[in-house]
Formats: structure tokens, C-alpha cells, sequence
């Protein structure tokens, strides 16, 4: 049984505009909007980096990459 | 302020916020005083959901230039809006600064300005009307409160003019909330 | 004030005046900061059973609103520079064939793109020459709210009454500037004149007027337009005569009239010896300069243009009274001056006083301006 | 057919001998009489081109535009009086070239407004240069080695942009001209008739193809009826321009309303 | 990806919050990515617009022209450079209606150029109004009440006016997306991508289409690939629009030079 | 004469010229009287490896010229009245972007379609304002087939050294005249100034000359162009202060450099009474009606102007000599003797003397008129 | 047997340009150019009343109508 | 004429003619022997296989105004030429016409022009050469034997750099023809 992959999320703030898209097409809920409006990564753990957030964010605000484990 | 002839306001903020639905609300509700005024705003291309600028002059007289020069009041609802738009003011200017959004700027002082009202606007609103609709008239209610450059019924009046029947309740409410928050923070919320 | 005072927005100022001065039919395309007048017509149109297009440019929208004024129609298009700058083949065949037409054109910065949402008047000089061959055309300023209401009346009818293009020439300020406005009083309405007999017909045939009559399409004349130079009969021909007859027909039929069409204001310019000569936009600050002035013992005056061409050198000599010093503020490098030193020459000093970086000239920097230069 | 709406008074035309323009111009006009309009409620609207004189030789309302420009100016005439019917005379350069846009726009918002092409596959008025309609290989006082850039199908670029009704025929076929001008004209909606004329002055002379009664009657043998070319292969086609009605689709404003509103 | 071609000081972009154009502006950065093109060799081309504005974020040449005139000013370029790869990047106003021209004839002339049009169904820079490309019956600030005139299909009208290339997609199908423009780049002679985006502060507003995440995530709903679409008949398509690779004509310079030199 | 020595048609010089100039891309639109240009270069550019491209109309042409341009060629495009026109949006791009572009336009009788085949010079006060916002263009004006020639490789120098647009101002009796002209000179050609350091490369930083280096699009500086106003980087902002000084340097760029840009021939002005100004075909009668007047007695003198545009008022006050009477004669109703005016004012009599017939002013007119005038 | 139709040729000399298209449709060679290039009705007795000619002629110089013969 | 600085000349025809060649023919001759020279012609949209008018002036100084005004020489080809571009000549004026096309015209006098050649040119040339293709060569040739104002040999030398070779032949049958029709027609030629 292959070890479950692990991702790292950086999300870009200052290029974030709280969209919501990244919400909308993540297939594991990894996002929310905050009660301010504000884009916030709630579920990292759930990433599968599938690198949809990625592609759709309009505003090159987030990078999904694969954490090596040696 | 009622003694003078001109009155400059300024207001700034974000994008939606409906400041300039508030600067056209209140210069209405400066006509159906029999005032004269001229509004306008400031228009960027890049300005689209972020910060805006509107202006008003309220005067018994023609108004001749129709452009802010001299604010009497400049109402900043975010920092961005007060680091763009705030320069200009003098010691006539009384600040109005939204301070559940941002802290009361240092750069503030009795050389710069006449005074300023820090007030936690959008907390407040967002507490008691469970929504931030109603901001831009609670602002109006606050600028009433603090100048009554016109009276209460006539922004009431106004603001049924231009606000769709099922928020009348609502804006309502945030215009009493503002008039509130002068009376009742004052002496919290006006430094200088 | 009035029931019928009401606040509006420059831009829709000018759509309401058109609405009142009987305008039917709107061609445009969308441009800051005229865009306001096709989205409050696309509105409005249809609840006065008028025509709202919009068309896939403005080289078409100036050309459907000619094909609609030939038609019958009072219209209007509305846009700012750039889209202006493709109108000028359309205008001038506007003013070949003596179409009734109105465009309003919004001053922004340029040249180019420019700053879309910055105020100038750089576009002065285009209205009086941007399309090619000699023409003339009659273009005023407002410089208020009102007054692109009432100047938008007055526009369509001139453009009735002279068969000529009429250009509004207003700014990125006045278009979004919100003021009250009197839309109570009834205006009067020109009506174009009409032929009444069909037999023998001559589309430019003239009277003393030397305004022709225009048939409108479909009425029965089989009247003819054409760009080319062309005879009484409205067909082309390459006749050196018959076209300096046409060509100085187009100016006469204007400068005969330069009474009707020429308005200024003027303000104490009697006993000025300092006058500010200036229009749109910048007469306002001007206004207020004038008054402090006063109040500081200091004779100055004020012209302001209302209309700004035909220019006529005679006239504004006349208006200028005895200031030996004429100083002109405008929003761009010196278009207006230009002008001006043509009518005084050296027998006046002649200021120019230039803004350029998207902001108003304000009435603070007119005075300071004066004590700077010790005028 | 009378010729009541010829401006004879205007006659000679300025065309030179053997101009395709005059024979498109009566196609037109017998159109216009086999349908029995209103002669004073009939605007000819045209740009500017040899083809572009032909209204002024008519008796109808004429307005004589800018290069390109007739279309425009024609949808605003319509627009303005519905109870007009307006007929826009263009040639190739004029319709294809410099008033593409307005061609194309027209065809999309199916304004009731009819194009016809005069298409003698070149700028005649400024003296034989290429317009987007000359084949290639054609020469040009513009492509004096042959024309490399490939031309519209105009059919295919009305039909592309909208058009409810477009047709092709040729001065040769005058009756299937006439017939088709007149369906065009009857049409509600955008139509448009692709009316291949001549310049013998200039495309017939650089290109070699002899008199104008020559270039007339070769239509005969490169054209090719669609009914007939609608059986054959595109090799045997190869060469060969295909004549006849190409779209003609019924107006039905209730069915644009049902355009796919979910999009976007 | 790496986004070296990013131009990263300008961000963030002028866009509204969950505007397309970032998306299509993206793929189109990972297609040159693909594409290993020499980032020195690679010109960007725009009119003006929102769409207009990308070129501006990345660290190519660039050139921003005047609306609708980005076509003629790439071709310019690459007729004078023809070692440069050059992209217009557009709007579906700027390509469609002011540039309809220029598109047409670059497409006739199968001009080596690639044209991605960032359409949002309206004119985003100048406050939501209508565009040739807007569906019948959508709110635009031009027209209040639903649009009236019907749109251009931009596939059809770019294969009627002679594109060797044209595909459609859509931001949701980022990699759709990535596939198609890379194609068109690669490909030699014109090529078009409609590129299906969105512009959530004026189109989605006026015509309820929720959140910027909602409007995205519709597009699985009402797109469709032609590969599926082939299978289905016109009805099943209603309300659909259909995505994929409309035209795919390999340009072959000597055939071009077959056409028919009998025409005329 | 020498082996050179060749008859060329006016349109046939500006294309050769062009090609000395060492212009490679030429896009065009016919257009009478100026489509012999687009004729010998469709010819002729395959000859020398270069580039002709008929586009779908004039704004794509001078939008071609703008991104070959851009790409590293010199380039040409030529029109007529109404193409020009249809230029104006694009000129004020290449303006704004500073893009090295020669415009030939040759002026036919206007307005609108006019009369095609005949002269005028009525396109005078268009080439100066025909595009919207403020700008500055360099336009000259030959009076001759030979001076076509030489002209349009200085039009071209003048583009390339100073990255502005230039425009040739002919008229349709120069375009089809026929003279025989000598081009066994080797032109002196003028490049363009390239960068020469990509790191750091700032497409719009200027030196003392405020002329920006241009980067040739494909060479590697990733550069960027906007007709929006825009920063030393060449990226869009608002700012008013970058906008005021784009626009002062576009306009100081040309005006620090009066003395290379302006030319003019003129003729025993020191001296006269009587000093005709003109340009363009209009010249040569002056020329022959001076020679008369001296032959007369009349201390007659002429100025012709070369370069049009920039018009300094000092230059042609001391290049005007010390007559009282300045006659100005033109193929319009009057466009130079706006500019005359200006300059002089009442100080000296200022006499238009104008033809709009579409045939030229004949030497024998204007001693008649010198005649009939008393001047 | 029907008897033959005949038919009378008007030809407008003023709008005439001979440009020779009518020689070339008529099926019974009833027009030629003459040595001057000008063009001539030469067997006018053949004419069948087709009109060809007349809705070919580029300049509306020609009318051919049948001859009643009551 | 040799001895005036200053030679105009203004030919019209119809459009197949080559009268335009032939001016600038004559152009080129001029300028082998060092004289400056301006051919224009007139262009109308118009003229399209109609009336053309072809001019050209020979100097031997600089030609400052290039149109001709008092033409030395006016030929007309047809009728129609004459009639369009026949205004303007003066006594100074040598007319030449095409008597085989045209009838000699009553309104040229003494008064009005200097002379009157009227010469048979199209029928001349058509049966002489089998063709109507070296007429205006051959109407060079007229004015040459009239005027001198070019050598034969200049002329001839223009001619070849303006016409194919395989119609080289011809048009040097035609220049030689119209010099001989000037020598030998001239008694019967040559009115006023
Ligand atoms: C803006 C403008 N550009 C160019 C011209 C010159 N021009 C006049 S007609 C014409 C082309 C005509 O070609 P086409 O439309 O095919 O008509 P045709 O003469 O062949 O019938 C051109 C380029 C013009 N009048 N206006
Ligand atoms: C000649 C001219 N006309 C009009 C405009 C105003 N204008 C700027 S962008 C634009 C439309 C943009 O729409 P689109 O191309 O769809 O781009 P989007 O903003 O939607 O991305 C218009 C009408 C202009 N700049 N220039
Ligand atoms: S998609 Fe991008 S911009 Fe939008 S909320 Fe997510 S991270 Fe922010
Ligand atoms: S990579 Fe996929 S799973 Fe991970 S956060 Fe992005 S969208 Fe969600
Ligand atoms: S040039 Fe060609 S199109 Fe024009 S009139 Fe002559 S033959 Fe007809
Ligand atoms: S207006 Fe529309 S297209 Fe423009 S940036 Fe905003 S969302 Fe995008
Ligand atoms: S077709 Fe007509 S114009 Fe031509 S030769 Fe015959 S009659 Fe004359
Ligand atoms: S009607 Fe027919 S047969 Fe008679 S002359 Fe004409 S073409 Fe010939
Ligand atoms: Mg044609
Ligand atoms: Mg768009």
C-alpha cells in the first residue's frame, strides 16, 4: 500500500482576493471563507493536490507542492 | 457648520460600500432643503471593488468650482481610503475614521485637522443589524449627528427615495444607529 | 425649489435634454466617460418609442445616426476622444451632405487611451479640424449640469435649423458630476425645414438662408445625398465652380448667422484689466477667481465661451473689453490661447495658464497663478 | 420591364463598355418591379466604388455614403422608418474589404435591410488594386505577380456572421439574378446577394480574359447552378464557382428568444 | 508550471475578485510553457479592455494597442518579424465588435498569429455593457431589459471568414483550455481560441449567475465537448455551448495557390 | 544631366524615396490621387527583401506600419483625406507610444469624398489636430517631384531620430506630376537609437535628449507598449505627475530641437514690401508671381514653408523680413493664415488669398490679385 | 403553323458604349462591330425576341419588342 | 520655338490613345538633351476610357509653376478633347487636329490661335501601318517636324525605352510617318 501523499499550500495573500473560487472547485473542502469574507485554508490535510485551487485561482495566489518524505 | 455658506464633505472607503449612494442620498436630502449641491466621485479603471471616493458640496448659493478643495469633513471607512484619498484636509477638516477597521492613524493631529471621530462603524452595525447593509447610512446618520448639515427628516426622506422598499426598514434603522453612535460614543470616540 | 428639480449626473443631463429636444433615435458605443448617456438611453428610448442601437463601433454609430436623421429622426450619438477620433470621417460627410446630427463628446486625457477617467480638454482644436477638407461646424461647451441640459436642447436645434453637425463638448468632470437640474420648463423645439412641392424638386436649392430644405427618406422627393462634391439636384459633379459655390455655401450659411449661434458670458469685463477667457469645465474655478479677485480690490473679468466655434475674431475682440492682460486657463497644452493670440496678436498679454495631469484647475491655483506671474 | 425608375435624365452612366455594373443595376431594378413596391418607401444606400453610383441612376430615394459605410447608414435609415425598404449597393471592396465589420454585424442582428454585392473581384473606381473577393493568383495593379492572399467566400462569411438569407448569382444568369435579388429583397431580415459582375478595364484585361463579351458569357462555363453542384464532388468542382440560395432561414424573433440562456 | 513568464512586481492584477481572466491568462502562460518557445521570441499583442490588461502581468514583449486594433498591429509585426511568436490577447468586444474587421481579414488571410479572445460575454472595463457575443435575452447595462440582437457564434464566424484553427473552451477546463491554446500556437496560419471566461461583477450580477465559485463551476453544466455533442441532436444542444476543436485545416501554400483562376 | 537623372511620377518619388530611406514595410489602402504608392511598392518591396501588405483598410494600415514599426523595420503607409482620417486614432497611438511611423498624405479636395481627382490643400489643420488629446507631429510638405523624393527620406530620418510620427503633406497635383529627378546621392540614413544594456532596461528612461531608446520587439528586453499614460517602464499608471511629464516630453522631445526639424526656403525676404508665405504646390506660382513682381520693380519676396509642423511663431517672425503686407495664398479658405495671424497679429496686413475651385493658383493670378487688391 | 414573330430593335446610339457584349450573347448574331468598333444591327430579321441583348446590355441601349401584326 | 526657354504643350484625345505615353515620351526625349521637364494629366474618375488630356512643358531652366497655362501647342485627337481641354489656348497657340475624326472647327481664327494643323493622323496611320497602335508615337513625330523641339534621335531613343520590343518596329514606323506627314501634307495640310 502506497504512503499517502502529503501537499504544502502557500497561499499568496497579498494576491488573494478573498474570491471564494478556490472554495468552489476544491474537491476536499480544504477551503473556507471566514465570517469576514476572507479566504482561510481550514482542511491542509485533506489535500490530495489535485491542483485544481491552482488553476483556477484567478489571481496566481496559491501553489499546491507534494512534501517529499525521505 | 449651518452658519456656513459652503459645506465640503468627503467620503472614502471600498468599493462596496455605497458611498456614493450615501453622498447622492444626502445631497438630495440637502435639495429638498432648498440647498444646492454638486456630487461626483472618483472614477478609475482601476478602482473597480476597490477603494472609491465620493465628494459633496452642500451650499445655499451657487456653487460655483465643484470640486472638493477644503473638506469640512472627510469620512475614511478604510485605511486604503485614507492613504489615498486623505490628503488634502486642513484644520478645517473634521476626520471621521471607521476604527473596527483600522487604527486611529498617528498622522492625525490639531495641526492637520480639526478633529477626529474614531467610531467602530462597522462593528457596530454589523452587531445590532446583523448585516452590513445598512454602513453607508449609518455614515449618514453619523455626518447628521456631527454637523446636521441637514435635518433627520429630510435624510429620511431621501433615503426612501432611493433605497429598495424591502431595505427601507433596515437603512432606517442604520440612520438612527449612526445619529446614535455620535450621542451616545461621543465622548469615547472623539479624540483630539 | 421646483417639483421639477431634480439631481442628475452630467451624462444623464444630456440624454434627458435630447429626450426633450425631441431626440428619437441613439446610435453609440460604449466609452468612459460618455457611456452613462447610451446606458440611460437603452433605457429610456423605448418609453418614448425612440430607437436605442448599439452599434459594433462609433465609424458606424455616427453613420446610423446620420441614416436615421436622413430619415427623418433628431438624434444624438455620444463618446470621447478616441471613439471621436473615428467619427471624423462620418462628421465630414455629415457636413457634405448637411446632415442634422448631434455627437457628444466627453473630454478625457489624452492623446490615445490616454487616463480614461481623467478629466482635460485637450480635444478643443480636433472638433474644429479633425476630419479632412474645409467644413465647418458648430460646437459648444457647457459647463455645468444644467447647461448640458439646455445646451443639449439647444444643440439639436441648431442642428435642425442650420442642417449642420453640432458637437457638444463636454468633460470627464461635467459627465459625472451630479447637480440639480430644472427640467420644468417646456423647451422651445426647432423643427428642420421641409420641402413642400415635389415637382422640380432640387434637394440643394437654397433660399437666402442658404440652408437648403431636407426631404426625409421615404417621403416621396427621391432626393439624392452624396459626399462628393455635388450640384442643386444633390448628384456628384466635378464642377470647380459648383463646388466653391457648395464649400463657401457651408460656411455662409453659418457665419451669415453668427448672431443665433455665438453665445458667451461674460462677467465684469468693462472695467477689468485682467480677464480670464476660458470654457467648460475651467470657467467654474474661473468664476470664483474673479469673485476673490473683486474682493481683493482687483478689477478682473471673465469670458467664458459657450460657444466655441464658429470662432469669430471680431466678436471676441468686441467682448474682451480694454484688460490689457488676457489670461487663459485651460486643461491642456494651449489650444484656446491659441486662439486668442490670433484675434490680440501683441496688442494684449496674452497668458496662458496650462493644466495638464488629469486634474481640475482650481480657483486657489488661478490666484495663485496671477500673484506667481505678477499679472 | 419599365425602366420608369431609371434616371434617364442621368444616362450615359460613367461606366466603362461592358461594366458588369449596368446589367446587376437592372437585375435590380426589375427586382424592384416584379415586386411591386412602393417606389416612393424604396432607399437605395451605397458606399463608394464604380457599383457604388448605380443608385444615383435610379429614381428612387439614393444616398450615396462613405467607403464601407453603406450598412451602417442603412440600418439606421431602417431602424428610423421600418416602412422603408432599404436596399444597400456595394461592390466587393466596399462590402468585403473596408465595411467588413458592418457587413458581418448587419448579417448578425438580421437587420431587414438587402446587400448586394456588385463583386467584379476588384477595386474598379481607384484602378484594378485586389480586393478581398480577387482569387488568388489573380493579378493586381496591388499583387502584380498574382494575388497571395486567399479571398472570402462571401457566402460562407455572411452565413458565418448570421445571415438569414444569402444568395450568388451571376450577370450572365440575369433572370436567376433577378429572381434572387428579388427573393433577397422579399426576405425579412438580413439578406444578402453575392452578384458577380466585371471589370473588363481592369481584372479582365491584366488577367487575360479577352473582351467583355468573353468574360460575360464565360460565366457560363465556371459557374455551376447548386442544384447540379450539390451531386458532385469537390474535385469536380475544383475551379468552379457554385451559384444560387445558400441559407434562407425563416425570421422567428420568438426563437432567438430561446437562445441559450444558461450560458455564462 | 513555473511562472517565470509571470511579470510577479505588477500583481497583484487589476481584476476584480474572480474575474476569468487571470484563469485564461494562466493557461495561456502554461501552453507557451509547453510549448519550450523562446520567452525573448514571444510577443503579446492586446487592445483594450480588462481581457487587454494581461499581457501587462507577464514577461514577454508586450504591446497594448487601441481597442480593436490589436489584429493588425500582430500582424504588422509578425509580417515584419516573422521569426516572433505573436499572441493577441483580446476581449470579446474588442475582437468581435470594434476589431470584428481585423479579425476577419487576419483570419482570410491566415496570417501566422494566434488570437485567444477572453469572452465574458460583455465589454467588463466599461461597466457591463452588451457585447456582440452576449447571449439573447441577458441584462446588460445597454440593454436593461435583455439583450435583442443575437450574437455572433465566434467559431462560425472565424471558420466562415477562413480560420485554419478554431477551438472553444472554457475556464472550468483548465487543462481543455491549456490543450486547445498550446494547439493554436503550434499551429501554422491563424488560429482563434474563444476562451470562455467570466466577468462576475457586471454579467454575473445582471444576470444572477451567483458567486464567482458558482459561475465557474456552471460552466460543467452548460458546456459540453464536441466529441460528446457530435452524438447528440440539436435539441439535446439547446441551451448547451459546445467546446473542443471546431476547425484544424492544415495550411498548405501550394493549394492555395489551386484556386479557381477561372473565376471571373 | 546625370545617369540618375530619371522622370518619376510624384507618388513613384515618395516610394522610391522611401526605399532609399531604407523603408521595408509598407501597408496601405488605395486611395486617389496617393494609390500609385501602394502600387510601385507592391512592386518593388519584394525586390529589396521588404514587405508589401494591402490591408482591409486604412486603420489597419497604420496599425500595421505601428507593429512592424515596433518589430524593427521602417515603415511607410500613404493616403488620401478620407483614409487620413480614419488614421487619426492610430496616429495619436504612435504618438503616445512614440512609434517611428511616416504618414504620406496627398491632399485631394474635400470635405468628405469631395472631389477625388482634384487638388487642394485643405488637410493643412488636420495633420496638426486631427487626433484627439495633446500631441505633437512633424509634418513637411514638398513642392516638388524632386523634393518628394528627398522629403520623404527626411520624413523617414526625422521618424527614426526623433520616434514620432511624420507626415509628408502632398497634394494630388505633386503626387501625378511627373519630373525628372536625380537620385544618384546616397541618402545619409538615420537609425534609431537601441538599447544597449538589458538589465535594468527602462523602455521609456530618457537622457538629456528625451528621446527613449527603443528596444525592437523579438531582441530580447522584454518590452512593453500602452497608449494608456504610462511610467519610464511602459506600463499603464494614473499619476498625474507621470502624466504631465510624458506629455511635456513628448512635446519638449521636438521643440529642444527646433533648429534641426524646421526648415524653410525663402526667397529675397530681407528686402520686400510685399512677402508671399506658402507651402506645397502653391509655392511654385509664388515663386513664378516674385520673379514677375521683381522683374515689375516690386520688392516681392517669398517664405515657403518646408516643414509645417512644428510651426514656431518666432521662427517665422524673424524669418519674415520687415514687409508690411504678408500675402498668404492656399487651396483652402484659409488654414496657413490662421498661423500667419498669429504670428503677427494687426502688426502687419495680413492678406488670405484663397482657392477652392480644385485647380491650382496660377502665377498670373497672383499678380492680379496683388493687382486687384492694391496690395 | 404559328406564323414567324417579328421584332423591332431599338438601339439608344447616345447611351451606347459598344462594348460588344450584345454581339456576344445574341444566339442569331444579329449585332457585329463594325471596322470603326462601333456596334451595328446587322440582321435585324433574325431576331427571336429573346433579350438576351437587352438584359445584358450594361447600358440600357437596347429594347427589343415583338412587332404586332394585326 | 527653339529659341523660347519655356515649351508647352497639351495633347487630348480619348482614353485608348496613349496620348499620356506619348507626353511622357516626349519627357524623356527632353531630358536626354538636358532639359528639364513637368508632364501631368488630367484624372478623372470620370474619364474612364473617355477624355484625357495629357501636358507637358520643356524648359531649359528650372520650371517652378508645373501646369501649362498658354500652351505653344495643343493636339486634339477627337472632338470630345477639344471640346473638353480645347478653352485656354491664346494666339500663341499652334492647334493640331485629327482630320480624319474630326471636322475642322469654325471657332479657331486668327484671333484666337496661332495655326491650324489639321492632318489626317488615324487614317494615315491605320493605312499605313495596318494599325492604330502607333498613333500616338506618330503624333510625336508631327510635333517634332512642327516644333524641333526635340532631335529625331532623342526621340527615338525614348520611344524604345517606353515601348516593347516586339512593337518597336512599328512605333518607329510611326514617329518616321508623322515626321513625313508634316513634310508632305503640309501644303494641304496646314490652314490659317
Ligand atoms: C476611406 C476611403 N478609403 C479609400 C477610398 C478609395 N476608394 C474608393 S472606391 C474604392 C474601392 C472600390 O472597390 P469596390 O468596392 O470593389 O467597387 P468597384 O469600384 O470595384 O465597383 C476605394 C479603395 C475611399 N474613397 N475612402
Ligand atoms: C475607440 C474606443 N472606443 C471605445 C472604448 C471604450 N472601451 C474600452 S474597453 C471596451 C470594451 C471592452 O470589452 P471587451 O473587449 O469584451 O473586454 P473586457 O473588458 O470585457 O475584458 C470599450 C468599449 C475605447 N477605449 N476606444
Ligand atoms: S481562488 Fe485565489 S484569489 Fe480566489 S480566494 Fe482562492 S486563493 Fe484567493
Ligand atoms: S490541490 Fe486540490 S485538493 Fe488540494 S487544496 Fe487544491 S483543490 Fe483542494
Ligand atoms: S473600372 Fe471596372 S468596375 Fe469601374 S466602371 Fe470600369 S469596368 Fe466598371
Ligand atoms: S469588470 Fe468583469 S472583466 Fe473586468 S476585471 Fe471585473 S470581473 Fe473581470
Ligand atoms: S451591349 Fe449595349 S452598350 Fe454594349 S454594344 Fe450592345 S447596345 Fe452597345
Ligand atoms: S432579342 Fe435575342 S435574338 Fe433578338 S437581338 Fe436580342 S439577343 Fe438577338
Ligand atoms: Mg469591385
Ligand atoms: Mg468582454
Amino acid at each position: 500500500m502506497p504512503e499517502k501523499k502529503t501537499y504544502k499550500i502557500t497561499h499568496n495573500r497579498k494576491w488573494c482576493k478573498d474570491c471564494g473560487i478556490c472554495v468552489a472547485v476544491c474537491p476536499k473542502k480544504v477551503f473556507e471563507m471566514d465570517h469576514n469574507g476572507r479566504q482561510a485554508i481550514v482542511n491542509p490535510q485533506d489535500c490530495i493536490g489535485c491542483q485544481m485551487c491552482v488553476e483556477h485561482c484567478p489571481d496566481f495566489a496559491l501553489i499546491v507542492e507534494e512534501v517529499s518524505h525521505e | 457648520m449651518e452658519s456656513d455658506k459652503r459645506f465640503e464633505l468627503r467620503m472614502t472607503g471600498s468599493g462596496g460600500q455605497g458611498l456614493i449612494l450615501a453622498s447622492i442620498i444626502l445631497a438630495e436630502a440637502a435639495m429638498l432643503e432648498g440647498k444646492t449641491v454638486t456630487q461626483s466621485q472618483v472614477y478609475g479603471a482601476e478602482a473597480r471593488g476597490g477603494t472609491t471616493k465620493a465628494e459633496l458640496i452642500v451650499s445655499d448659493r451657487h456653487i460655483a468650482y465643484p470640486k472638493v478643495t477644503d473638506p469640512d469633513l472627510l469620512a475614511a471607512m478604510t485605511n486604503e481610503g485614507l492613504k489615498q484619498y486623505g490628503g488634502g484636509i486642513s484644520r478645517r477638516t473634521e476626520v471621521i475614521i471607521d476604527s473596527s477597521v483600522m487604527a486611529i492613524p498617528d498622522l492625525l493631529d490639531e495641526e492637520n485637522c480639526r478633529g477626529l471621530v474614531a467610531l467602530p462603524i462597522r462593528n457596530t452595525v454589523v452587531a445590532r443589524l446583523q448585516s452590513e447593509l445598512g454602513l453607508n447610512v449609518a455614515l449618514l446618520g453619523i455626518i447628521q449627528g456631527l454637523t446636521s448639515i441637514v435635518r433627520v427628516e429630510s435624510l429620511r426622506e431621501a433615503v426612501a427615495m432611493h433605497v429598495k422598499k424591502q431595505f427601507l426598514n433596515l437603512n432606517m434603522q442604520a440612520l438612527d444607529l449612526g445619529i446614535e453612535m455620535v450621542e451616545t460614543q461621543s465622548g469615547q470616540g472623539i479624540r483630539i | 425649489m421646483s417639483e421639477r428639480v431634480v439631481l442628475m449626473q452630467g451624462n444623464e443631463a444630456v440624454a434627458e435634454g435630447a429626450l426633450a429636444a425631441g431626440v428619437r433615435f441613439f446610435a453609440g458605443y460604449p466609452i468612459t466617460p460618455s457611456s452613462e448617456i447610451a446606458e440611460v438611453m437603452a433605457r429610456r428610448m423605448p418609453q418614448v418609442g425612440g430607437t436605442f442601437i448599439q452599434m459594433e463601433d462609433e465609424i458606424s454609430s455616427i453613420m446610423a445616426i446620420i441614416g436615421a436623421s436622413l430619415a427623418g429622426k433628431k438624434v444624438l450619438t455620444a463618446t470621447s476622444g478616441p471613439g471621436f477620433s473615428l467619427m471624423q470621417e462620418g462628421l465630414g460627410y455629415a457636413c457634405m451632405i448637411e446632415a442634422p446630427i448631434v455627437i457628444l463628446e466627453s473630454m478625457r486625457y489624452g492623446p490615445s487611451t490616454g487616463m480614461p477617467t481623467k478629466v482635460s480638454q485637450m480635444d478643443l482644436m480636433q472638433t474644429r479640424w479633425g476630419t479632412h477638407g474645409d467644413h465647418w461646424i458648430i460646437v459648444l461647451s457647457p459647463s455645468s449640469v444644467e447647461e448640458s441640459y439646455q445646451l443639449t436642447i439647444r444643440a439639436v436645434n441648431l442642428a435642425e435649423k442650420y442642417r449642420n453637425p453640432v458637437i457638444l463638448l463636454s468633460d470627464e468632470t461635467i459627465s459625472h458630476l451630479r447637480e440639480p437640474i430644472d427640467t420644468s420648463t417646456t423647451p422651445t423645439l426647432v423643427e428642420r425645414k421641409l420641402p413642400v412641392d415635389k415637382t422640380g424638386y432640387l434637394p440643394y436649392k437654397t433660399d437666402a438662408s442658404l440652408i437648403p430644405t431636407i426631404a426625409n427618406l421615404g417621403t416621396g422627393y427621391r432626393t439624392s445625398f452624396t459626399g462628393l462634391v455635388h450640384n442643386e439636384s444633390g448628384f456628384q459633379t466635378a464642377n470647380g465652380h459648383v463646388a466653391e459655390a457648395l464649400i463657401e455655401r457651408l460656411r455662409d450659411k453659418l457665419f451669415n448667422n453668427l448672431d443665433d449661434i455665438i453665445q458667451y458670458e461674460s462677467d465684469r469685463v468693462e472695467d477689468a484689466d485682467i480677464v480670464f477667457m476660458s470654457f467648460g469645465i475651467t470657467a467654474r474655478a474661473v468664476s470664483e477667481a474673479v469673485e476673490s479677485l473683486r474682493s481683493q480690490g482687483r478689477k478682473a473679468g471673465s469670458l467664458r465661451f459657450i460657444t466655441l466655434f464658429p470662432f469669430d475674431d471680431d466678436r471676441v475682440r468686441s467682448a474682451a473689453g480694454h484688460a490689457r492682460t488676457v489670461v487663459v486657463p485651460e486643461l491642456n497644452s494651449g489650444q484656446l490661447v491659441l486662439l486668442i493670440k490670433r484675434v490680440f496678436g501683441d496688442s494684449r498679454q496674452i497668458v496662458p495658464m496650462n493644466k495638464i495631469n488629469g486634474d481640475l484647475i482650481s480657483p486657489q491655483e488661478i490666484l495663485s497663478f496671477v500673484k506667481e506671474e505678477n499679472l | 420591364m419599365k425602366l420608369d425608375a431609371l434616371r434617364s435624365e442621368r444616362l450615359p452612366n460613367i461606366w466603362c463598355p461592358g461594366c458588369g455594373n449596368g446589367i446587376v443595376l437592372r437585375a435590380l431594378l426589375e427586382a424592384i418591379d416584379q415586386l411591386k413596391l412602393d417606389p416612393d418607401k424604396v432607399v437605395l444606400v451605397s458606399g463608394i466604388g464604380c457599383s457604388s453610383r448605380a443608385p444615383a441612376y435610379t429614381a428612387f430615394d439614393n444616398v450615396h455614403t462613405l467607403h464601407g459605410r453603406a450598412i451602417p447608414v442603412a440600418t439606421g435609415i431602417k431602424l428610423a422608418n421600418p416602412d422603408l425598404t432599404v436596399i444597400v449597393v456595394t461592390g466587393d471592396g466596399d462590402s468585403s474589404a473596408i465595411g467588413g465589420n458592418h457587413l458581418i454585424h448587419a448579417a448578425r442582428r438580421d437587420v431587414d435591410i438587402t446587400v448586394i454585392v456588385f463583386n467584379n473581384f476588384n477595386y474598379g473606381m481607384t484602378g484594378g488594386q485586389g480586393s478581398p473577393l480577387t482569387p488568388v493568383s489573380s493579378i493586381t495593379t496591388t499583387a502584380p505577380n498574382g494575388t497571395l492572399d486567399r479571398p472570402f467566400d462571401l457566402v460562407n462569411l455572411a452565413a458565418g456572421a448570421g445571415a438569414t438569407y444569402v444568395a450568388r448569382s451571376g450577370i450572365y444568369f440575369t433572370k436567376h439574378m433577378v429572381d434572387h435579388i428579388r427573393k433577397a429583397i422579399a426576405h425579412h431580415g438580413f439578406s444578402l446577394v453575392d452578384a458577380v459582375a466585371q471589370c473588363p478595364t481592369y481584372f479582365g484585361r491584366f488577367n487575360k480574359k479577352g473582351s467583355a463579351g468573353q468574360m460575360l458569357v464565360s460565366q457560363k462555363d465556371w459557374m455551376v447552378l447548386k442544384s447540379v453542384a450539390d451531386k458532385k464532388t469537390p474535385e469536380e468542382l475544383v475551379g468552379k464557382t457554385v451559384i444560387g440560395e445558400f441559407v434562407n432561414i425563416e425570421r422567428n424573433p420568438a426563437q432567438s428568444g430561446e437562445a441559450p440562456k444558461e450560458q455564462a
